[in-house]
């Protein structure tokens, strides 16, 4: 794969394609959660204009460089994940920029925005901001050894770190796809993937009036802003690797639409039922339950 | 008789050494060794004499010729002269030194000189 | 003054000294200013509509009718379906709810947490504690008026009001706010020195800078 | 030539004629004293130029006109001369040494001194059994009076002890002769030996050399001899510890010609267990003259090893005996000379020491030398002894020997931390220009010595390395201010890169670079310091001298030394840190431990061959060659600080300068890394008892990952946490090697290159903060973003490079290694490094937090940023770590073709933009462009639809409608994973450091109660000795 200008474009509209989605499908989900606890929940539209109003806002405050540079990472890594890894299988049109590089990449790239937001938050200067780092980064250490397990599992399965070519190796019926090819990676995969969508029981990181809402606690207006792009678009992005990788692709937008919602009804159906986790609860969840269906796959395979 | 003298010498180096390692005090200690090399010289004679033979000294009654056959081996008296001296002259020393620890310290009990140690 | 926030003689890691004055090295004093809107009507209109349809409310239970707010994130009023929602940090509320009788002790805490939020934002009075001091008319550690301290968008009268008079309050507020009306930061800004000196007035341990940032 | 009964007649002759010359002509007998045994010296040198040079054939001397056995016979030869000219040139020296003491005494003394000299030269030269009783006797008496020339009162109380032991010690020796001679007919040595009338079974020759031995005061029958030591004139101690002792090994070492060989195995036993009892008791000495005759009576004890392993060292044994026995009288009668001018006897007074750096230029030199390090010549001559021993099979023994030499070294470096740390009394010492000159001598002599065992070696002389010569001649600049020292070096390690690059294939390459040239880049910030920086500059250099060495060793031989010397200068350099003292002695401990395996494991891989070549180990013989492995992996991963042995490390890098840090961290310790390549690409695999010994390695490098990283995030010091860290990354390129492919390797390599630029990069950064704010502890820094700037950009770029986040050359590393597990065969270990990971965002993470963000404290709020000159090697390595981010290719590709020879498998493909791998690509220069595009671009959106932001200080944050107190309490720093602890905290028990301290603690309890067995009394002694000789015999009777 070489590069094209044409590519730009293309990405763009993916990129537009997805944050639309987004939008609407975390509402769809807060309308869900809303209705289990038989509440309405807010208009479908709702984070168009909270998105919109935060960009409205007209005053806002910087406390330094790396505050101001933070939602900047943030977004960056949003974005770039997404446009890292193909969206639509077989499409030359919306494989994105993933000629720069493979799964790894993805899997590396995910930290370029956590990490720059953890040092925005760092320079606000609160105390709040910090512990809600800690804690994310202490979670996020076994949450993400499962799905790390599982995507080596899945390299070794098909031989290959490319994301077209896992996807091309998963075609041909549904019974092709990894999650029943390996059942044991995804099973490590979706309990990883539930500590890394910020849904109880593993949202302690945000807890709202323990920790005012943790390291976002300082941002607000267009800062705030871009990280509620980055909210629309980030999930998605991952969840895009996890549908690669474990459930087949998708080879039109219809189909990506559909997979990439139940995907994430996964960790929606767990957070309404289950309430919050410590972190070394978490942590010791993460290494009990998930990490041996990691352990099973990667010796499996 | 060399066996007599062999195991008196023996018997004094046994006594001299016991008599060194039961007593504390130096006087004692270096009598005791005395003892002990008087023991280990008679040893050294009782070793080196040879049965029905006659001091190793040439004169009338011993022939040049035939001494090879009539005189004990002369090496070890040669010795014992030597150890005896040898001997005299550490004991000698060792006396200086009871001398001076009495002086300085004013006591011949050895075990009072343990300041060094460990 | 609190001892942390006096002068004082600091010596460096290198010997040198010199002098911190907490008020002055920690605290930014720029006074707010007046902010109008800076794009074009249609944007503006469009920023107002969204404005109006994404009201973010400041979790802080000033007083009594904090009981009240509670009700509406329930299935019963669920004010979510008008975009309402609750946020624990100021930066990121748009609207505070003074919730009745206002001690002078909260007040303080009040002003910071209202000079925190930023531009455009909201204050509603709830109760008929804020509007002339109800019942506590006479009390000598409460304020009459909420008026005299923060420019004030909206009142709900009532003792207490219930929730359906709250709901009622914030859609007649999104009216305000969608017609461009709900300007009181801008106020504030403009009669800072007159807000602040009322402020003071009832405050006698005032130990922070004139604007929190 | 002059005859060799000169060494019996001209002192002999002098002494008397002392004793006629009137009282009171104090000079005069002073100078024909000084005179006497300066001629003699001359003799004995002139005997030893002529054996030396071919010139002659040893010679015998007979008496009284007859041969023997009728008469005494003496013999000189090559071992003689040399015996001879020791003892009469420390005699010499110490009679300068003693001028003022031996004015005092008068020309009895001196004659007294002449007499002892003579008895041993006597010694020397017998070879009549009787004629050999007399002189120790002569010894004796002559020790018995120079003891008193002590002005210590106790002295008086151990010259009656010794005289006690003397006692018994003569009456076995006449028994033995006595009974020796009846069975012989003779009293000539070499005539008991040839009639071979005497059997190896003889109580009589038993008790001979026993007592022989008992001269040499072996453990543990040697309280007499240690009270000396301790209370006689040191100038005496030097005699008595390095002319007496050579003379009576001269005399068991001919004894044990009778009866061939048989007793042997007595004089080893004997000799291993004072080598070791001696170094053990060592340890808890607190004395520094009884440190000394402990060290005395151990090397006593390796030297009696040689004799007693005389049957297998063949040629050699004269090298190897004549080397110990050298470095050791010259290391101990200069030790025992410094002492002399130390006024109390406390191992820590030697701080005064401290006053002249000569003085401790010449008690390194001491210390090095009786440690056998290079280019002393114990340091060949150990290296002999262990391949013939190892040869032969003696492994025990050798294990013995060498854990011993590891006590010794302990003790005597930890003396010399003490000495080089804290404060100095500057009455503690007394210099008079005779004492000093008499050191300076010594010192001397123990490079002469150097220099001249070099040139026997056959492995060529060390001191002809230009590397070695130039970090000495840094010695000799140490009056030039630090500017010139640094541009010097710098340009001396620059030149030496320049001159050797041709020759250095890719490996070699890489290491060259990150020495030859990263190392200036390092030193670069040396210029901050002020004044003449006296040790730092030879320190250094030594270590480079090192490194550079390492690299292109083509023998074990040359490849030891190498390691040796890095290991030292790197020693001196981690000492010169303020609180480094027990991390440096914990460094040079696991360092030779480590150096002490790894010399078994060349020993073993060279089954004799003394001069082998790294490229035959992979011949080495089956049987062998994973214990050979296994040594010498175990020693390099000491130096990679593997879990387990890595306890030195955060303690070493922590407390050392801001410089040394880098350099420590970022070039020393890939000197380990190149020792397992090299050791891995030339062994490949091995399996011991079933186990594959690379899989271990993948354990251990997966295991020291996790917990490095995992201790990292504990840490509280912000230098501490990047050491932790050392340990992770080596871990991984530990990993990566153990992995045995391609890629693999490639990846470890990776880890090298990257390791130095970050590392070095977040040493000097937070060196530089360190020296600012005064504290390395992080919770008490924060904010400094703004004092601080550039120091924050290469801490940033540093740590995000650690992390492996693209788009920096951290994500190669990452991709490399998962590229490098698609192949890797067993997947278990694969688990700890995954979990290894993300753990390292945990300390990155509060390692720039606390430093650089969060809230400012009051007594910085005036800091300046770090010094110019650390701050241009941190721009530059950021420099370094963007280009090698974009073109890894650069480094690699050259590397990655090298390693085809190697593993054929799996190569990168280099083409164009992206790299290519059997499994995936990667494309540095896109991935950069497209993610700084990206972020460029909402950067720009967001400075639009920010414009208006307010710039707020370090209060304005929300507080739930309250203020913060105080920044040290809003500051959320310390103890920052604490629920991390409780989860996972368990895994950093100090399992390690306690299993270790245990071992110590077990040491020094052991010897704390051995020592109990010297009660001090003179017939406990008494005792022991007799004790000593039964259990022997019973011993011995036992094993035969």
């Amino acid at each position: 794969m070489q590069f094209d200008w044409m590519q730009i474009p293309y990405s763009l509209l993916t990129l537009f394609i997805v944050l639309n989605y987004g939008m609407l499908l975390n509402a769809l989900i807060a309308k869900i959660a809303a209705r289990v606890g038989r509440r309405h929940g807010i208009p479908i539209w709702q984070n168009y204009a909270d998105l919109l109003k935060n960009y409205g806002i007209r005053s806002s405050i910087t406390h330094g460089v790396m505050f101001y540079l933070g939602p900047v990472f943030r977004l960056a890594g949003g974005v770039g994940l997404l446009l890292f890894v193909p969206t639509i299988f077989g499409s030359e049109m919306f494989s994105n920029l993933s000629f720069a590089g493979d799964l790894i990449l993805a899997l590396y790239f995910v930290f370029f925005g956590t990490l720059g937001m953890a040092l925005g938050a760092g320079e606000s200067g609160h105390p709040h901001a910090a512990i809600g780092v800690s804690r994310g980064l202490s979670q996020v250490t076994t949450a993400e050894l499962p799905f790390a397990l599982a995507v080596f599992a899945v390299a070794l399965q098909y031989q290959t770190l490319s994301v077209t070519d896992i996807v091309a190796a998963q075609q041909g019926g549904f019974l092709n796809w990894t999650l029943f090819t390996n059942p044991f990676a995804v099973a490590a995969a979706m309990l990883g993937f539930l500590g890394s969508m910020m849904r109880p029981p593993f949202d302690v990181v945000l807890a709202p009036q323990e920790i005012p809402i943790g390291p976002p606690t300082e941002y607000h207006s267009s800062y705030l802003a871009l990280m509620q792009t980055n909210r629309m678009i980030f999930p998605i992005a991952k969840i895009v690797v996890y549908m690669n990788l474990f459930f087949g692709g998708a080879a039109s937008w219809p189909v990506f639409f559909i997979k990439v919602f139940f995907i994430y009804m996964v960790s929606v159906l767990v957070g309404v039922v289950f309430p919050r986790f410590h972190v070394e609860q978490s942590v010791r969840w993460f290494l009990v339950w998930a990490v041996p269906f990691g352990i099973i796959a990667v010796l499996m395979v | 008789m060399a066996y007599i003298a062999l195991a008196t010498g023996f018997l004094l180096i046994l006594i001299g050494l016991y008599g060194a390692l039961t007593h504390s005090h130096i006087l004692r200690m270096i009598v005791a060794f005395t003892v002990a090399n008087t023991g280990v010289n008679l040893v050294l004679v009782g070793v080196g004499y040879m049965g029905g033979r006659t001091a190793p000294i040439l004169d009338k009654a011993v022939e040049v010729s035939a001494a090879a056959q009539r005189i004990i081996d002369p090496l070890p008296q040669a010795l014992v002269l030597t150890a005896i001296v040898i001997g005299l002259g550490v004991t000698a020393l060792m006396l200086t030194y009871a001398y001076r620890l009495y002086v300085t310290r004013g006591t011949l009990d050895i075990s009072r000189y343990t300041e060094l140690k460990w | 003054m609190k001892p942390e926030l006096e002068k004082r003689i600091v010596k460096g890691p290198d010997g040198f000294e010199f002098e911190v004055d907490p008020i002055r090295d920690y605290f930014c004093e720029t006074p707010p200013t007046v902010m109008t809107a800076a794009y074009s009507a249609i944007i503006e209109k469009l920023f107002n509509w969204a404005r109006a349809e994404s009201i973010w409310i400041l979790g802080f239970g000033t007083g009594c009718g904090a009981i009240e707010m509670r009700p509406l994130m329930t299935p019963r009023f669920d004010a979510y379906r008008y975009g309402v929602q609750w946020r624990p940090t100021p930066r990121q509320s748009n609207l505070f709810i003074i919730s009745g009788y206002l001690s002078v002790k909260t007040l303080k805490r009040v002003i910071r947490s209202y000079e925190q939020m930023q531009n455009p934002k909201y204050v509603v009075g709830l109760g008929s504690c804020t509007i002339n001091g109800g019942m506590y008319w006479d009390s000598y550690n409460t304020i009459k008026r909420l008026d005299d301290y923060l420019p004030v968008d909206l009142y709900i009268a009532g003792c207490m009001p219930r929730p359906e008079a709250l709901l009622a309050g914030i859609v007649e507020l999104k009216k305000i706010i969608r017609a461009g009306k709900a300007e009181g930061a801008n106020i504030y800004a403009e009669k800072f020195e007159w807000y602040k000196a009322n402020q003071k007035r009832v405050i006698h341990d005032w130990d922070m800078p004139d604007y929190n940032w | 030539m002059v005859s060799a009964l000169s060494f019996i007649a001209l002192p002999l002759g002098t002494a008397f004629t002392l004793g006629l010359l009137p009282q009171g002509m104090q000079r005069v007998n002073y100078l024909l004293t000084l005179l006497a045994l300066a001629l003699l010296s001359l003799i004995a040198a002139s005997w030893l130029l002529a054996f030396a040079a071919g010139e002659i054939a040893t010679q015998q001397i007979f008496t009284a006109g007859t041969t023997p056995p009728f008469s005494i016979n003496l013999q000189i030869g090559m071992a003689e001369a040399a015996g001879l000219l020791l003892l009469n040139l420390t005699g010499l020296l110490s009679v300068i040494y003693l001028r003022d003491t031996l004015h005092q005494q008068g020309a009895r003394a001196m004659a007294v001194l002449l007499i002892f000299i003579m008895a041993l030269s006597g010694i020397v030269l017998t070879r009549d059994l009787f004629n050999l009783f007399v002189f120790i006797e002569l010894t004796t008496i002559a020790t018995g009076g120079l003891i008193l020339l002590s002005h210590d009162k106790r002295a008086l109380g151990a010259g009656f002890k010794y005289l006690v032991a003397t006692q018994i010690i003569s009456i076995t020796l006449l028994i033995g002769t006595i009974f020796l001679y009846h069975d012989s007919g003779t009293l000539n040595i070499d005539g008991m030996a040839a009639g071979g009338l005497i059997t190896g079974e003889s109580l009589a020759l038993f008790l001979v050399l026993i007592a022989l031995i008992l001269e040499l005061k072996p453990f543990p029958a040697n309280g007499w001899a240690l009270d000396i030591y301790e209370s006689a004139h040191p100038a005496f101690s030097a005699i008595l510890s390095a002319a007496a002792a050579t003379a009576a090994l001269f005399a068991v070492d001919r004894l044990l010609l009778v009866g061939s060989n048989s007793w042997l195995p007595l004089a080893t036993a004997v000799g291993v267990v004072s080598f070791v009892g001696a170094n053990l008791l060592a340890l808890v000495q607190r004395n520094d003259r009884r440190i000394l005759g402990y060290s005395s009576i151990a090397q006593m004890g390796l030297l009696l090893v040689v004799v007693g392993q005389r049957d297998i060292l063949g040629e050699s044994y004269l090298f190897i005996a004549g080397g110990i026995l050298l470095a050791h009288a010259i290391a101990k009668a200069g030790l025992f000379w410094l002492s002399g001018i130390i006024v109390a006897r406390d191992l820590s007074d030697w701080r005064a020491l401290q006053r002249n750096p000569l003085y401790i230029f010449a008690f390194a030199t001491f210390i090095a030398m009786l440690v056998g390090l290079p280019p002393f010549p114990g340091f060949y001559a150990k290296w002999d002894l262990v391949h013939l021993l190892a040869a032969h099979d003696r492994i025990a023994l050798l294990l013995a020997l060498l854990f011993a030499s590891l006590l010794e070294a302990l003790f005597l470096f930890r003396w010399f931390g003490y000495v080089i740390k804290g404060e100095a009394n500057p009455e503690g010492i007394i210099c008079a220009r005779n004492k000093l000159g008499v050191i300076a001598a010594a010192t001397v002599a123990a490079w002469g010595v150097a220099y001249l065992w070099g040139e026997m070696a056959l492995q060529g002389n060390l001191l002809y390395s230009i590397p070695l010569l130039a970090a000495l001649a840094f010695l000799l600049l140490e009056w030039l201010a630090v500017p010139y020292k640094n541009v010097l070096a710098i340009s001396v390690l620059l030149g030496w890169f320049v001159v050797n690059y041709a020759d250095y294939n890719p490996l070699q390459l890489i290491f060259a670079v990150i020495i030859l040239v990263g190392g200036p880049l390092i030193l670069l910030s040396s210029f901050y310091a002020r004044g003449r920086r006296i040790g730092f500059y030879p320190a250094t250099m030594l270590m480079f001298a090192g490194m550079a060495q390492l690299i292109v060793a083509k023998s074990s031989f040359d490849f030891f030394a190498a390691w040796e010397i890095l290991t030292i200068g790197s020693y001196y350099l981690i000492l010169r840190g303020k609180a480094s003292e027990p991390h440096a002695i914990s460094y040079i401990i696991f360092s030779l431990g480590g150096a002490f395996l790894m010399l078994t494991g060349f020993a073993l891989a060279a089954a004799g061959d003394l001069n082998f070549l790294l490229s035959n180990l992979s011949e080495v013989a089956p049987a062998v060659a994973p214990w050979v492995f296994l040594l010498l992996a175990i020693g390099f991963m000491t130096k990679t600080a593997a879990i387990g042995v890595h306890i030195w490390l955060p303690g070493a890098h922590a407390e050392a300068e801001s410089d040394v840090s880098p350099m420590l961290s970022g070039i020393l310790l890939k000197a380990g890394l190149f020792g397992l390549m090299v050791l891995m690409l030339e062994m490949g695999r091995q399996s011991l008892y079933g186990v594959d010994l690379t899989h271990v390695m993948l354990w251990i490098g997966a295991l020291s990952a996790l917990l490095g990283n995992l201790m990292a995030a504990f840490q509280e010091d912000a230098k501490r946490l990047l050491a932790y860290s050392s340990i992770a990354q080596l871990g991984y390129a530990l990993f990566g090697l153990a992995l045995m492919n391609h890629l693999g390797w490639l990846l470890a390599l990776m880890f090298v290159i990257n390791h130095f630029i970050y590392k070095s990069m977040l040493f000097l950064s937070v060196g530089g903060v360190a020296k600012r704010t005064g504290t390395r502890l992080m919770y008490r820094m924060g904010g400094l973003i703004t004092l601080m700037p550039l120091s924050f950009i290469a801490v940033l770029i540093g740590i995000i490079a650690v992390s492996g986040v693209p788009p920096l050359s951290g994500f190669g590393g990452r991709w490399i290694f998962y590229n490098a597990i698609m192949t890797a065969e067993y997947r278990l270990p694969l688990i700890i490094i995954f979990l290894a990971g993300p753990i390292a965002f945990l300390y990155l993470f509060r390692l720039i937090h606390t430093i650089f963000l969060g809230q400012l404290k009051d007594e910085h709020r005036q800091l300046r940023e770090a010094p110019f000159w650390m701050i241009l090697p941190q721009m530059i390595f950021v420099a370094c770590l963007m280009v090698f981010a974009l073109v890894p290719g650069l480094a690699l590709k050259r590397v990655d073709h090298y390693l085809l020879q190697y593993f054929p498998e799996g190569g990168l493909s280099w083409d164009g933009l992206t790299i290519t791998s059997h499994f995936g690509y990667w494309s540095p220069i896109s991935i950069m462009v497209i993610v700084g595009v990206i972020f460029m671009t909402l950067f720009a959106w967001l400075l639009f639809v920010n414009r208006r932001a307010q710039k707020v200080k370090q209060f304005n944050i929300v507080f739930a409608a309250e203020r913060p107190f105080r920044p040290e309490t809003t500051h959320f720093a310390w103890n920052f994973f604490a629920p991390y602890r409780k989860a996972l905290g368990f895994l950093t028990e100090p399992l390690v450091t306690r299993f270790w301290d245990a071992i110590g603690e077990a040491l020094h309890s052991l010897a704390e109660l051995l020592r109990r067995f010297y009660n001090g009394n003179g017939q406990t002694y008494s005792v022991h000795l007799l004790a000593f000789v039964v259990i022997t015999f019973l011993l011995a009777r036992g094993v035969s």
